[in-house]
């Protein structure tokens, strides 16, 4: 990066969010459901940082980190049930017990411990990046194929948790906990609690990614979104590095979805559909990819948009996102953060780079 | 990078500004709500339909039902002498939404009633938000049962006031004597459900087991060669029908198939227990001709009641320029949409109140003169007693009332068949109890 | 005798609608004479005693008949039909199940009944019911069409037409509707009743549709082979049992070996014709499967033609391609209204042949708009193309729901519903082989267009050097608004054609967008072969798994295996080759 | 010898691309390769450094088989490759394009916890200086003029520190001072590396072959000879003229 942060702005950021809002709240001129909406955004954000490294940053295009993001949301749901079914004095959740299942299925029986779902939530969806990736970057697929071929894997891991004999509740996903450590999920504290520990992941993921992007390992990423032949020409592994960024990726979307569950109450499979998989990449296109700032602040910005659109424009919220996307893509080719970066520089009248076009 | 963050500021304040103002309304809304609960001339329900998305295409005739039964209430002079208010979101068929916006409706709104959701998993998704913040929802849609929430007025069927009664009715000598049931549905809850029911109780029949065959599909399929072209073999040899939960869009591509392929009513007719008045009007009903419904109501039902209610639904839907205007329909979910709201208004007027849980309480063995005739509360629970019906789709996408049960059916939200221990009673016990 | 007559009657009959195939009576009479010989005297005794008796119930239903037409008083004619219904005389049957199914009109004082269903204008086609039972004409000889309103209903009341039950199953046996019946034959099943074999064999005498038939058929040989007094007769009705090959006949004839055998050699023999007979319709269902494997595929190559074209071209991955393919079936709705409501042309055909050149337009049309507005500035930029078409998926899919709300029912054309009864088991619905055949021209259009036109040329070179074309003089805008206005016209096409298997709704195009990218992907971006092979191969590929799987795993188990296949073929099937291929 | 080929052949579609019976470079050799278009140059060197896989053959560097390992494993064993058309990482800057390039440690760890050394620093330095870059150290490199491109990416091959290097066509697109330089700078480099150049400017060629140059023609080796036995060869110019190639009528 050319120029340094200054720290003052992060300060802003951080004291908005840490200390204005809870402010707010506290005195009343919140509700706590204004808490928790915001405590989601900061969810997607934290996934949305993930994205940023793997697309932004390494130009690959991944369109299943929905799909990681629900790993980890339904992990620390099925733990949720089982500890309420448990305090109910019950052996198997109540859907299973309608479906007739008889014993708990071996793959819940780990989640009965908050240590092992916790374990399990970042594992898995490690595990599972690690395979797929290794099979996709091994054979070379990249670019469309590659975005492609992931949405298609999301369609058929969705349709597979649709279903009920995958015993992870069909359709109706997970949902109904009541406490989350012994603490009780409606109460409100609980609530600003999960909204301070949402911001603190949040900026804890922001630097660590700022960390990641800034080391040498961040600019290898760069260089095999900028030429991905050259870089291995100039022996580095790129399979390795493509791994492990989407290792991580898909670590940082299982920890947003650990934390937007006991916040949102529910988990489904369509957090995971074709249209939750794209609008999770649209908010990082949104906010300037190749820019983490970008993509905090293009998740904030889109679902904030959502929850007001829905209630104030039924009718064309569709048209109000739509046009976004397009014009975003279309004449903001860095998003949000691009195009304030531009009018910077025009301003400062410093030499303007016009945004590359073919043709 | 630094002054690009400082040109992010304004952006960040305006957000900032936008989210207090808007809490703000709400909370001074609220205030004022609360001070005047007494004094002012209103009271707020919230109508949680998706008005975008997949299911808007059935929620928003809902909506309309509603509307228009608030309308008709708020025109004979309200509830408890206020009129009715309604807070109208959109949850966008989106389900993490619909929690979102019940926790908005019921804690910045503070609305008395909540009439809303059509899918199971939108129910499910907003139960636990009205659980913790004591609110009521009234919902309109048959479901699968085996639920028994405090906070929930199911005025849609269980699934022994549509299932169970359908099944009987093909297996008896006047419904064809059908010995073999092919069990189709969509993949989820409702079927899944559905379609265990029914098997207990056509087992319990002493159908064999090899003469029921269930079958799912994933949600949006459209191509049903393979399945029909079993469902043919199973139909082949002897008397079959299909018990079909297929929802949505996937029904045209499953009844066309079912045509092309040489079925019909006559030989294997189906079932349909999605299949309604409204969702008729989008389909070339050409090829669902002959083919069962089972319903608590239909739009061809000659009560005076329901004539009328037809009439002014058509007329309210013209008046109001909605899409469709007076060729719109009714069917069982807008019948009991519009109920669910005239039950409300009559408990509140009976309780004197509108606090949920004394309206909970009125709604006990309350009974109502609905379109499809007098209905009446459970004593016990929070369902609704009433008729049943069997329809054969007409050209005109209308049904032909060929069965009709007598006098209303009981609600039973644990089926005896397949959970025979348990029962939902709110009045002598603490919601679902095990029986001995 | 006449009853024998008829019945000799009623074999023939039989005997000249199906194709070669000896019935078992006359085998019976030609090998085994002398069995029939010495039966004689005794039919001929049973029957000069029918014979007397049927022509007294005769007169009586004639009388029967006019009092419950114009009874004098309402007990009559409960009396009147209960006597009809209690003498079982088929001439009566029609003019019963009219009773029955509330269908009982007068015209000029004669009984009559209606279509099951009406015509286009609301009219019906006109049946006489007694004494006989024929369809009404007008003066020129073609049949005659009245509205209701022109007819005067009889009302029979409820507990009179109560009386009809029992004998209920028989009348559908004379139905107008072929359906019903099916249905009233495959009812009689396991009937040993004379009297209603009786009945049965009149029924097929003027039987006229062949499903039909071979369910009646199916029936009567099986009673008389239960009825079969040795075993070469029984034989003899196995085969024509098998011959006959009605959808029950495995079942039946296993029933049989199982239990009512006439000796063990029978069994077995019935036991083997079982056999056979399914594993014919194990051939015919594997055909069927491949029908359905080779529609699913010609579907999605339909859908995916236009998409490889534009993406192989533009590079640009069209995620609203899936939208051009709803915009031509609401073209197709459209068109419809535009035949019916404003030109006043009356349910035919004729609005779907003129909805395939105009849903080709207009979504063509759609596309040059889009190409105009945002395409043209993301040429060569896929993974920006991807989400600006996503935006623009949402904003039509709103746009379509906004427009026309839910109310989108496009009628099926009467050519193409129904199918094409190949062989007895094996229906090949019209509207898939319109697909197939539509696919078939669609494929060879474009082949033409790629490599046999100028355009194609120049198509094909812009497709590998943009830049280079250039130079050339080849006015590459223009090239490429042609090429996308041929590829969304392509997707509008296939959506004009997906009515008639699927329903229109505003999202429907996000049901195919997935598959129809994995067909491309897998066939080779760009590769007109490609996309062919591709298309069929997932069509035979999930049509095969959903035979082992429930249809949701063949879903995945196809995603799975494609991205295996990926593994060695990461290019999909049909890669560039050499330098060019690289970076 | 450094590298040995045997029988190598390749063919895209049925074409045949290169079919090259023998070729040997010794160590710190500067061999030159010409020959017309599509007679399979930038082919060889792409099977070289691994990213065209041939049909057949055999390619033996410092005595061990490189044939079918992949990029990263011959770039290790110390094969550098330039391309034809400059291939740089427009999205970073000079400076770290030359990072990326230098000779260190390249897994993901050593990445990730990577500190600059001051006597790293100084060598990249003394690269760019060699190839006047010092002053677009921290520019984009996507924002270089076409020959300062190509002359970073000489430069991330100089810094690899490669036994071998294969340089596609470095001349193409610059100035003649720019050539000239450029020569020069490969002769140099010649001293502590074997350099295989394939180039069309007969001037730059005459420039640098001080020793061998090969002739490929139609995937095949024409002949190999000293600058001015090949200037001379009827057979080379019959093959230039033939296709007339207005390169080699200047000679």
């Amino acid at each position: 990066m050319r120029t340094k942060t200054n720290p003052l702005y992060y300060i802003l950021f951080i004291a908005f969010f840490a200390i204005l809002l809870p402010a707010g709240y506290l005195s009343g001129f919140l509700s706590v459901n204004t808490i928790s909406v915001w405590g989601r955004y900061f969810c997607f954000a934290i996934a949305a940082l993930g994205i940023d490294l793997i697309w932004g940053y390494t130009g690959i295009l991944s369109m299943c980190q929905a799909f990681f993001f629900c790993l980890g949301s339904y992990g620390i749901a099925m733990h949720l049930l089982l500890k309420k079914t448990v305090a109910a004095g019950a052996v198997l959740p109540d859907f299973m017990a309608w479906n007739k299942i008889e014993t708990l299925p071996f793959f819940w029986q780990p989640f009965h411990s908050f240590g092992w779902s916790l374990v399990l939530c970042l594992l898995i969806p490690a595990l599972f990046a690690f395979v797929v990736g290794f099979v996709l970057f091994r054979s070379r697929i990249k670019g469309v194929y590659m975005a492609i071929i992931t949405q298609a894997l999301t369609l058929a891991m969705w349709l597979i948790f649709l279903r009920n004999e995958t015993n992870l509740g069909g359709t109706n996903g997970l949902t109904d906990f009541n406490t989350i450590l012994g603490y009780n999920l409606s109460s409100s504290s609980v609530k600003l609690g999960l909204y301070m520990i949402s911001f603190a992941v949040l900026c804890a993921a922001y630097f660590a990614c700022y960390y990641i992007t800034h080391s040498k390992f961040g600019k290898v990423l760069q260089a095999i979104r900028d030429s991905e032949s050259r870089i291995s020409y100039a022996a580095y592994k790129v399979v390795d590095y493509k791994l492990a960024v989407f290792v991580v990726a898909a670590l940082l979307a299982a920890v947003g979805g650990m934390l937007y569950l006991p916040q949102t109450g529910i988990i489904t499979p369509g957090r995971m559909d074709v249209k939750a998989s794209v609008e999770m990449v649209m908010w990082v296109a949104l906010g300037g990819r190749g820019n983490l700032k970008g993509a905090v602040l293009g998740a904030l910005l889109v679902n904030f948009l959502y929850s007001i659109c829905t209630s104030l424009f039924p009718d064309s919220w569709l048209f109000i996102l739509g046009f976004l996307f397009v014009i975003t893509v279309l004449y903001f080719d860095k998003g949000f953060m691009g195009l304030v970066e531009s009018i910077r520089q025009r301003l400062a009248n410093t030499r303007f780079k016009t945004p590359q076009t073919t043709l | 990078m630094r002054n690009a963050f400082l040109k992010h500021l304004p952006i960040l304040l305006l957000g900032a500004s936008a989210l207090f103002s808007s809490c703000n309304n709400s909370s001074a809304k609220k205030a004022g709500a609360s001070d005047s609960a007494t004094t002012k001339e209103t009271v707020k329900i919230g109508v949680l339909h998706s008005l975008s998305g997949t299911m808007a295409i059935s929620e928003v005739s809902l909506r309309d039902a509603v509307q228009m039964a608030v309308d008709e209430i708020n025109a004979k002079g309200g509830v408890l002498g206020k009129q009715i208010e309604p807070v109208i979101v959109d949850p966008a068929s989106d389900w993490d939404l619909f929690a979102e916006k019940a926790k908005e409706l019921l804690i910045d709104k503070k609305v008395s009633a909540v009439f809303g959701c059509w899918t199971s998993v939108s129910r499910k998704s907003v139960l636990p938000v009205f659980e913790q913040n004591n609110g009521l929802l009234f919902y309109p849609v048959q479901y699968e049962g085996e639920e028994c929430s405090n906070s929930v007025i199911y005025t849609g069927a269980t699934p022994n006031q549509q299932l169970i009664p359908a099944a009987e009715y093909l297996m008896s000598e006047k419904g064809g004597g059908y010995k073999k049931f092919y069990l189709l549905g969509t993949d989820y809850v409702f079927p899944r459900t559905a379609n265990k029911i029914l098997k207990a109780y056509l087992l319990s029949k002493g159908i064999p087991k090899e003469n029921i065959i269930e079958e799912y599909t994933p949600f949006h399929h459209q191509d049903y060669q393979t399945i029909i072209s079993k469902v043919k073999r199973f139909a082949a040899d002897g008397k079959a029908c299909i018990l079909s939960t297929i929802n949505g869009d996937s029904n045209v591509p499953f009844y066309k198939e079912f045509a092309n392929q040489g079925l019909s009513s006559a030989t294997c007719p189906i079932m349909a227990f999605s299949v309604a008045e409204d969702e008729l009007r989008s389909m070339d009903t050409e090829f669902l001709v002959g083919h069962l419904a089972a319903w608590n109501y239909f739009q061809s039902n000659d009560l005076p009641e329901n004539k009328k209610f037809v009439a002014d639904f058509k007329a309210f839907c013209a008046k109001k320029g909605l899409p469709g205007g007076d060729k719109r329909v009714t069917d069982d979910p807008i019948c009991w949409a519009y109920t669910g709201v005239y039950l409300w208004a009559k408990a509140a007027e009976k309780a004197g109140s509108f606090e949920v849980s004394k309206v909970r309480n009125a709604l006990y063995s309350l009974d109502f003169t609905s379109p499809d005739g007098l209905v009446k509360m459970d004593p016990r629970n929070h369902h609704l007693a009433k008729p049943v019906v069997i329809g054969e789709i007409k050209p005109d996408g209308q049904f032909d009332i060929i069965w009709k049960s007598e006098g209303l059916v009981d609600p039973q939200p644990w089926s005896p068949l397949t959970s025979p221990d348990k029962d939902c009673d709110w009045v002598n016990h603490n919601g679902t109890y095990a029986k001995k | 005798m006449k009853i024998s007559l008829s019945f000799q009657q009623v074999g023939s009959g039989t005997n000249g609608k199906q194709t070669g195939i000896p019935p078992a009576r006359e085998l019976l009479q030609n090998r085994y004479t002398h069995a029939a010989k010495a039966m004689a005297g005794l039919l001929l005794l049973c029957t000069l005693l029918l014979l007397q008796q049927v022509a007294a119930a005769q007169d009586s239903a004639t009388i029967y008949t006019t009092q419950v037409l114009s009874p004098s008083h309402d007990s009559v004619r409960t009396q009147a039909i209960g006597r009809l219904a209690a003498l079982r005389i088929p001439a009566t049957f029609p003019l019963l199940m009219a009773i029955n199914d509330k269908k009982l009109y007068l015209l000029d004082h004669k009984a009559v009944t209606i279509d099951a269903k009406p015509t286009g204008e609301g009219t019906y086609r006109l049946y006489t019911l007694y004494p006989d039972n024929k369809l009404l004409t007008n003066s020129s000889g073609q049949p005659l069409l009245l509205p209701l309103s022109a007819l005067q209903t009889v009302d029979i009341p409820r507990g009179d037409r109560l009386q009809l039950a029992d004998i209920a199953p028989l009348l559908n046996l004379f139905s107008n509707d072929a359906q019903k019946r099916i249905l009233a034959y495959s009812q009689l099943k396991n009937t040993g009743d004379t009297a209603t074999l009786r009945i049965l064999q009149a029924a097929l005498a003027k039987e006229s549709n062949a499903d039909a038939l071979r369910t009646g058929k199916d029936v009567l040989y099986a009673a008389r082979l239960y009825s079969a007094g040795n075993a070469t007769n029984a034989k003899a009705y196995i085969d024509s049992i098998g011959d006959n090959w009605s959808d029950n006949a495995p079942v039946l004839l296993r029933n049989y070996a199982k239990n009512n055998a006439f000796d063990k050699e029978v069994a077995s023999y019935a036991a083997a014709k079982a056999v056979s007979l399914e594993k014919r319709y194990d051939q015919l269902q594997r055909v069927q499967n491949f029908f359905s494997g080779l529609s699913l595929g010609s579907i999605l190559i339909l859908i995916a033609l236009g998409l490889s074209i534009v993406y192989g071209l533009a590079g640009i991955i069209n995620m609203a391609h899936g939208e051009f393919l709803m915009i031509g079936a609401y073209t197709t709705y459209c068109t419809q209204l535009l035949f019916t409501n404003v030109l006043g042309i009356p349910q035919t055909d004729l609005f779907f042949l003129a909805a395939l050149p105009i849903s080709f337009v207009v979504a063509g049309a759609m596309g040059l708009v889009l190409e105009r507005l945002v395409i043209r500035h993301l040429y060569a930029k896929p993974l920006e193309s991807l989400l600006a078409t996503w935006g623009v998926s949402l904003i039509l899919i709103q746009t379509a729901r906004l427009l026309f709300g839910d109310l989108t029912a496009v009628k099926t054309p009467q050519l193409l519903s129904g199918g094409w009864q190949v062989s007895p088991h094996l229906t090949l619905p019209y509207n898939r082989i319109f697909i197939i055949v539509l696919t078939l021209l669609m494929v060879l259009f474009t082949y033409l267009m790629l490599y046999r036109s100028r355009l194609g040329l120049q198509i094909r070179a812009v497709t590998q050097n943009r830049q280079m074309s250039a130079c050339l003089g080849i006015e590459t805008r223009r090239v490429a608004a042609i090429t996308f206005f041929i590829g969304s016209g392509l997707a509008g096409l296939a959506g004009c054609a997906i009515t008639l298997i699927g329903n229109v709704v505003p999202d429907m195009g996000q049901t195919y967008i997935v598959d129809s990218f994995l067909v491309v992907v897998t066939g080779g971006v760009g590769k007109l072969a490609g996309t062919i092979f591709s298309g069929l191969g997932i069509g035979f590929f999930t049509k095969i798994s959903e035979s082992f799987f429930q249809a949701v795993y063949g879903k995945v188990f196809i995603l799975v295996f494609i991205m295996l296949f990926m593994q060695y073929k990461p290019k999909g099937l049909f890669p560039d080759k050499g330098r060019i291929a690289e970076d | 010898m450094l590298l040995n080929v045997n029988n190598l052949s390749v063919s895209f579609g049925g074409v045949h691309a290169l079919n090259l019976d023998h070729f040997s470079l010794r160590d710190k050799e500067l061999r030159v390769i010409i020959g017309p278009n599509g007679a399979g140059k930038s082919t060889f060197l792409d099977i070289i450094c691994g990213k065209t896989k041939a049909d057949k053959g055999e390619i033996t560097f410092n005595g061990k088989p490189i044939l079918g390992k992949t990029e990263v494993k011959i770039a290790e064993a110390g094969i550098g490759r330039k391309f034809q058309k400059p291939s740089v990482f427009p999205g970073l800057t000079v400076y770290d394009n030359l990072l990326l390039a230098a000779k260190m440690k390249k897994d993901i760890f050593s990445s990730l916890f990577f500190k600059a050394t001051p006597a790293l620093a100084e060598r990249i330095h003394a690269v760019a200086t060699k190839l006047s870059l010092t002053t677009a150290m921290y520019k984009m490199a996507g924002d270089l003029s076409h020959g300062q491109k190509q002359w970073l990416e000489i430069a991330i091959v100089v810094l690899q520190d490669p036994t071998l290097m294969l340089i596609d066509e470095p001349a193409a697109g610059m100035s003649d001072e720019e050539t000239e330089k450029t020569g020069a700078l490969l002769l140099e480099l010649s001293k502590a590396h074997s350099i295989i150049v394939i180039e069309h400017d007969m001037k730059f060629v005459e420039q640098i072959a001080n020793e061998l140059v090969t002739v490929l023609v139609r995937g095949k080796r024409l002949m190999e000879g000293t600058f001015a036995e090949v200037k001379n060869d009827q057979r080379v110019i019959d093959c230039y003229l033939g296709r007339t190639n207005a390169q080699l009528e200047t000679l």
